[in-house]
């Protein structure tokens, strides 16, 4: 071959980069190990973290996957394959996201989704952009946004919207209830807002007043964005029929439609919206067409709002989208159908009621907000919250998130969560532990009233 | 034929959900959905058979030669996918504590280290979710420094003609101007264009180094100066790495911040459009804004640096730790290649590009840089045999699939006309090479002989081309009912 | 293109084997052999690759409708394979104490258990590796049972004409006479000749009810009557279990000893040729034959049974415990389909059976025994077509493929003329069914208008019409250097 | 349906079924369970027999397998295919089976090879019943089987041939050499021998004097069968090439090409033989041909040799092969090539050599055997074998078969076994904990001489 170049050795291919340039060495990086050796390495490391009994959702959650998810995703024609640039070379990834975006459809009843995002906080992050585009009647880069939206989501929102001059105006959320109580809105009526984001369920797994909410938004001329879990939505009224006219925008995390927990990655975001929005909206984005012969075919459209052509001007800077785990959701989807959804997510809310009242039957336990949830719950320990999940966890338990850095307000509070694998006696495994663990700890602590 | 038209009513893969449902009338009625989602009624047969027989439609590194320029579409060794899937690692919840994440974070740690020391940044974040998100966080830091020094005035980011459209547009994301520096005729940036522009109102300039010309830069310490006497900053787009791998690091060309496309370099799978992962590496200037989270070690330890620890970071961009899985990936991957491994990556894949550049311009195509090396990758035009044969790079590109080739990338750079830009990768045997080559030549004869079989290419796959126009003209962006 | 001629010296899939080579030297020279084997040198790319492609020249359930009679293709959950590969099941060695494989050994007690509920028969035995190998557990037993009471005198098995192939081979591996007994015009044996043969040499019978002409003999009664008072034991082939699965028991029904293809009703995947399991059920007085090892349960615990607690055994007939990863994904399969599921596999197999026939008699078809119900599979016999039309059972098949369907079995059994044996199983849903009824119309009516289409067929395939005569002539078994 | 069947129910279509044999109910079977829940099951049966550190050989051997091996190998397309009774709709299958056989003659040095039999045993039961009708010169049905077979395997032939009157007359083994020394043969020259079974290594993992012995066997009129080790061959003189004219037949487990150890199976049993005796080898055989364009293609072949053709006249009743063990096994050899397999071997032949002299440097335990062997070993303990390894299993170690029940004679011997995969530091640890439970239990035998 380096007859062919013309070239002596290797080395002259690199004789354009500045010699002074050139690297010797790579001290510091390891040396080549076997895939035996590697696969050791790993094995001892994955052992290393246990396999903890996991009742921590909080934005990633433990649903049962279908063996066929991933089995059919690894196939080599999905796993290597890359953005369906040749349309014709890649029906099938084409045809399988124009399903994917049918079925984010179907579920969120809103007109068109897009092909997914990152991960739910940063599509959270991409819909507030939208939204300062798509509202024509706004002004202002002014967003409403909810205590009660995840606070990682948050963050994530500030972090890449900030740039950009979007103000964020967090709303308190009702002590007692856990929601955002419409009547906070009262005090930006008249005002420039660019759009209201509204969690279902939110954070605290509590069920918003999704309705009020979006009426508002629609009312004070500001967008109505949903953040909503997937898997809720199978039993939870659609974004698309909020209120009056329904959510323009709607977005989320899809791990629980097929992807593992896996350390909180890979995921997708998705993002679905209005017909008229359809400009507006990032990322890639399956049509439906025809061939030279009229045979219908799928391909890459809209791409004049992306970077490879609009450049400074698109509508995102995003370029790759979470393909393969578009993949997997959609194969998930197929294989649950909305009954096998309905279950899994009505078991998890079964799951998760029976968990808070077998832990809020131990002395000093309360449940918090009582109004209606999902598959998530508040609950406040009489004991260190921290301390108390060191414990469970050295039982081999993860017992929830600890809300104490973004909620200090709420004392010892903790966010659990029971998906439909948690088994009748892993939950009272819990209950005998948390009752334990208390009782060691609660020497304390015990008969202090919570801080507030 | 699409999955909702197999549905049937009732028609359930049954033993995937729970057997039973649950009750959920204690939630109030106004909250729950009036009608269930109208998905796809299968059985699991039905299902695995359409997914199964849609796979076969598709491309894939596993099936065909994919020399896709710029994304680096290499072998993606089978092991990084299984041990990055072990049950220990698949089931760990992001919010799992440290005294359940050791083995994890291990990974991690040792991966921020290679991915340091192979580009000669100070510290690396591992967080971000792709190449495009790596370039906010590059250029998001790039804001953070100034702005931590008060220094305003830096309104600009500086991207030549040949960059990537991430590159301005992640420049629009962070609030900047975009100025275009013109590429000279040689391939190199136009350093006097570049000198000309730059100044007080310059926050740094974005240069991808080999270029996605497929050349090195051969002034770019030069251009390293000019920007930073001006107080500009460097940032290095990674997508290229694959050429210099253990041959030159972006820190000794002077670079203040680099992302790197872990999905390209280290070679975790394309998937079909993502999941990536872009990692950043920086200078000791921007340590303090690099995106959190990342891991440390504290004695044996290793610990989470979080917004706390890190209270000038620009944050995160996802909700946990990017795309964690992929970095496993790359990890595994990384071991694998090890310290020889590494530059022989960036050998082969020149190697490879050299061969087939010369080889193609022998069989009479030109070379958009003749008088260049190529990097791992190498640019030809057809602007000669669209004016002369009426027979352009698209035609070309949709033939290719007949002959079982993925098409290079068409069109890009922008500034190149009739462009295909070439990247074998050093993964590929010498036959395929010679076999591509070989198939160009064939339809370069073909476009002499029958051009109109070229034009109405692809005919071997399973739709002939497809009508872009008609689909952003009629948007059918969804299946519904009435579709069918 | 075969991976020989993909080969190039020194190439290597580098970290598949350790990075370096171990010091052999001390094995004497004379042992060691002196040039390396000489198999493909390829990249793990290319294998990859290579394996990919060719897995797509097939077909296959996951892919297409497959109705090969008697074979049972019918969906193989995809949890079976999953759970059955858990590291921990994947990597016990078969010498592991069982202290070491009480969770191991749990499932295979508890699947003697359920195969012993649904065939009625008095004790399991999971060791045989497929159903051949089970039918020579049975006949070995049935030998023992004779010999252990001396009974010398026994040298025939009787075997109808309509009974697969390896019944007969089976009974000659057993040291036995075959004697065929004809099948009356009804599809049941023809009693009468069954009686006029049973005798004193009677060692037994092989019988598969419902019989592989899809019908269920409906004198099984008085057959096995004739059979047990001349001496004879009665073997069932439980193939065609599936038909009867929760509907009717081989116990029942008087048989001695029965094999299952756990491979065909048990949903274990057919893996282009196996492996299968073929585990034996036997009445109370060949219990203490039945083949080692076998998993009793003493208290608690799980132990083996093998040739020091079962003297009498006809011993082991594999080395180690049979396929045991294919006994699991059976037990998996079992666990799913549960108490409930067992009789719908009957009931959905018989019905999509009977409403092919229907159909196809409809469409115009010849059904081989048109008075009798279709079990979960049935014969239609093309001799008129052959005659009238030149265009024969293969001729149809082999169309059938460029239909995207896997043609039924052909020419057997041997005794119905120019037959397709045609089993959609129960995972097929109705429009798979019509598309095939529909295919088959088409057929016949392109044999009528272009027979030629059709005797040349396949023509979408990888390749043309094999010549097997050729193939069987010209042995070509093994690739060579001076093949290519 | 029922109605274009025109009947009532579905319970209908069993009227064929006489009315007293109907089932009514199958109660001692369990409920269904959802896939998660018989995950759940399988996880936890899984996880109780740990997940021990195997140095145990034994004709199953812990060797690595490349991820891509059976990444592959589960594609639906392989998995879930029959045998390729259409060639045409099955070229995938029948290439690879061709490769395979292909690399099965490359590496025994055979002429031609079957596409597999159930496992190593029943191989060599095949292989002895093929002998006896290849045969031509001899009439007896005599095979010479040397004791240094592995035990199960001659207890397989036996259980499967002598329904069939074939005379199996054992061989002793040297007792210092543990090897079927050619002389005793010398009993037997001039008799009627059918064929002589040579294994390579044999059961103690001994290397035999195969050229003697096949020389042995064509002096007397008698076919030579090997029994090999396929991982071995990649270092050991091939069959083909023993003694002047090679092994008529040879047969084994190719386990160690890409199987994972799963409880004993699915393996698959490998046959190869030389041309003359093809016509005499039972199992499906793959044949190169061509189509009516003249382009290659691949089919069933020599299939009169069957039971579908042939019934009672048929080779062997066999009529499976072992199809997805041989996909992997071609897969994993074509991904080694003779390269790698030659480093796997020689890695385990090191392994096992540095295992025994680690735990013969413990005071008592001594190798027995002193001839070539390859990875597989013979040790003898000062203190009752079968206590020893139950005290090491309780340390989730597994430390050999212990061979008191088929070789009583050798006293407290077990066979150990390293290969590629046992680390310095697990050798290191079996040493030790060896040397501690010798300590413990050594206070009954220590100090006398093991039983011969
Ligand atoms: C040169 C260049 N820069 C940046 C990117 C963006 O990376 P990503 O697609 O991972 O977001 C790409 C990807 O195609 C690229 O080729
Ligand atoms: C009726 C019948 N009996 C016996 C067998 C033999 O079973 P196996 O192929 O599992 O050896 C078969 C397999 O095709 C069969 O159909």
């Amino acid at each position: 071959m380096l007859a062919a170049i013309g070239a002596q050795s290797i080395d002259e291919l690199f004789d354009e980069i500045p010699a002074s340039l050139r690297l010797s060495q790579l001290d510091a990086i390891p040396a080549a190990l076997s895939e035996m050796e590697v696969g050791q390495l790993m094995g001892r490391r994955a052992q290393q973290d246990g396999q903890p009994v996991c009742f921590i959702g909080a934005g990633a959650y433990d649903h049962h996957i279908p063996a066929a998810v991933w089995q059919i995703t690894t196939r080599g024609e999905y796993y290597t394959a890359y953005t369906p640039y040749q349309a014709e070379a890649s029906q099938g990834t084409l045809q399988l996201l124009y399903e994917y975006q049918s079925m984010m459809v179907a579920l969120t009843g809103m007109d068109v989704s897009n092909a997914s995002l990152y991960d739910g906080a940063s599509a959270l992050a991409e819909a507030v952009l939208m939204a300062v585009r798509a509202n024509r009647k706004s002004k202002s880069k002014r967003i409403l946004m909810p205590k009660t939206v995840h606070p990682a989501y948050r963050r994530v929102v500030r972090n890449i919207v900030h740039n950009q001059e979007v103000e964020l105006v967090e709303l308190p959320y009702d002590p007692s209830g856990g929601h955002t109580d419409p009547s906070v809105l009262e005090a930006y009526a008249g005002e420039d807002i660019a759009a209201l984001v509204i969690p279902q369920p939110n954070f605290f797994g509590v069920l918003e007043e999704v309705d009020a909410l979006t009426d508002w938004a629609h009312a004070n001329g500001a967008l109505a964005i949903g953040v909503v879990n997937p898997l809720a939505l199978s039993l939870l009224t659609p974004p698309g029929e909020w209120g009056e006219k329904g959510a323009d925008i709607c977005c989320g995390e899809g791990q629980p439609l097929g992807a593992p927990l896996s350390s909180g990655g890979p995921y997708f975001g998705f993002l679905c919206c209005k017909q008229s929005h359809v400009r507006q909206m990032p990322g890639r984005i399956i049509g439906r067409t025809e061939d030279l012969d009229g045979r219908v075919g799928y391909t890459l459209t809209l791409q004049a709002r992306e970077q490879h052509i609009r450049r400074s001007k698109a509508t995102s800077n995003i370029c790759t989208n979470q393909g393969l785990m578009v993949t997997a959701a959609t194969i998930h989807m197929a294989l649950l159908g909305s009954e096998g959804l309905e279950r899994a997510a009505a078991a998890s809310y079964q799951n998760t009621s029976q968990l808070v009242s077998q832990l809020t039957a131990i002395e000093g336990v309360e449940s918090l907000f009582q109004r209606p949830a999902f598959h998530e719950r508040v609950i406040r320990l009489p004991a260190e919250a921290g301390s108390v999940l060191r414990s469970l966890a050295a039982h081999s338990l993860l017992g929830g998130l600890d809300l104490s850095r973004d909620y200090p307000e709420l004392g010892d509070a903790i966010l659990v969560c029971a998906t439909e694998k948690r088994t009748a006696e892993e939950i009272d495994a819990y209950a005998q532990k948390l009752q334990r663990v208390i009782q060691l700890q609660g020497g304390v602590k015990c008969g202090l009233v919570p801080k507030e | 034929m699409l999955i909702f038209e197999q549905s049937r009513a009732g028609r359930q893969a049954s033993a995937q959900a729970p057997l039973e449902r649950a009750d959920v009338s204690a939630i109030p009625e106004q909250f729950r959905r009036r009608r269930s989602a109208a998905l796809p009624e299968v059985s699991e047969m039905q299902a695995v058979r359409h997914y199964t027989r849609l796979s076969r439609k598709n491309f894939s590194i596993d099936t065909q030669f994919y020399p896709l320029g710029s994304c680096t579409m290499k072998y993606n060794p089978r092991a990084c996918n299984s041990l990055a899937s072990l049950p220990g690692l698949l089931s760990r919840h992001p919010e799992a504590p440290e005294s359940h994440s050791q083995g994890f974070m291990a990974c991690l740690y040792d991966l921020q280290e290679i991915l340091r020391e192979v580009t000669g940044m100070k510290a690396v974040s591992l967080s971000p979710a792709a190449g495009a998100q790596g370039e906010f966080a590059g250029v998001a830091m790039i804001r953070a420094y100034h702005d931590a020094r008060g220094d305003h005035e830096r309104s600009e980011i500086l991207v030549p003609d040949a960059a990537h459209g991430t590159n301005p547009a992640t420049a629009v994301m962070c609030g900047y101007k975009v100025r275009e520096i013109p590429t000279g005729a040689d391939g190199d940036v136009d350093l006097e264009a570049l000198q000309a522009v730059v100044g007080p109102h310059t926050a740094g300039i974005m240069l991808t180094n080999p270029s996605t010309l497929g050349v090195f830069d051969r002034k770019i310490e030069a251009i390293a100066k000019t920007v930073h006497d001006a107080g500009g900053l460097l940032y290095y787009d990674g997508a290229n790495l694959n050429a210099i791998l253990g041959k030159v690091r972006p820190g000794t060309m002077g670079f203040d911040v680099i992302h790197m496309n872990l999905h390209k370099t280290f070679s975790t799978p394309h998937g079909g459009g993502g999941p990536g992962a872009g990692p950043v590496g920086v200078s000791e200037r921007l340590v303090p804004y690099l995106p959190v989270p990342m891991v440390a070690k504290s004695g044996d330890e290793y610990v989470w640096l979080t917004e706390e620890d890190c209270p000038e970071s620009i944050g995160r961009l996802t909700a946990f730790a990017g795309n964690a899985g992929v970095l496993l990936r790359a990890y595994v991957y990384a071991r694998m290649l090890g310290r020889e491994g590494m530059p022989r990556v960036a050998e082969y894949s020149t190697l490879n590009a050299n061969y087939m550049l010369k080889r193609l311009q022998a069989a009479g195509f030109d070379a958009a840089y003749p008088d260049r090396r190529a990097t791992h990758e190498f640019i030809i035009t057809l602007k000669r045999q669209a004016k002369e044969l009426g027979v352009n790079t698209m035609d070309f590109a949709k033939r290719l699939l007949d002959y079982g080739f993925h098409a290079p990338t068409t069109y890009f750079p922008l500034l190149v006309p009739e462009c295909l830009l070439i990247e074998p990768t050093e993964t590929e045997d010498k036959e395929t090479l010679d076999g591509f080559i070989q198939a160009m030549s064939d339809i370069l004869a073909e476009a002499q002989s029958d051009p109109e079989q070229v034009r109405q290419a692809p005919h071997t796959l399973p739709v002939k081309r497809l009508d872009d126009v008609k689909a952003a003209r009629e948007l059918d962006l969804a299946w519904t009912p009435e579709t069918t």
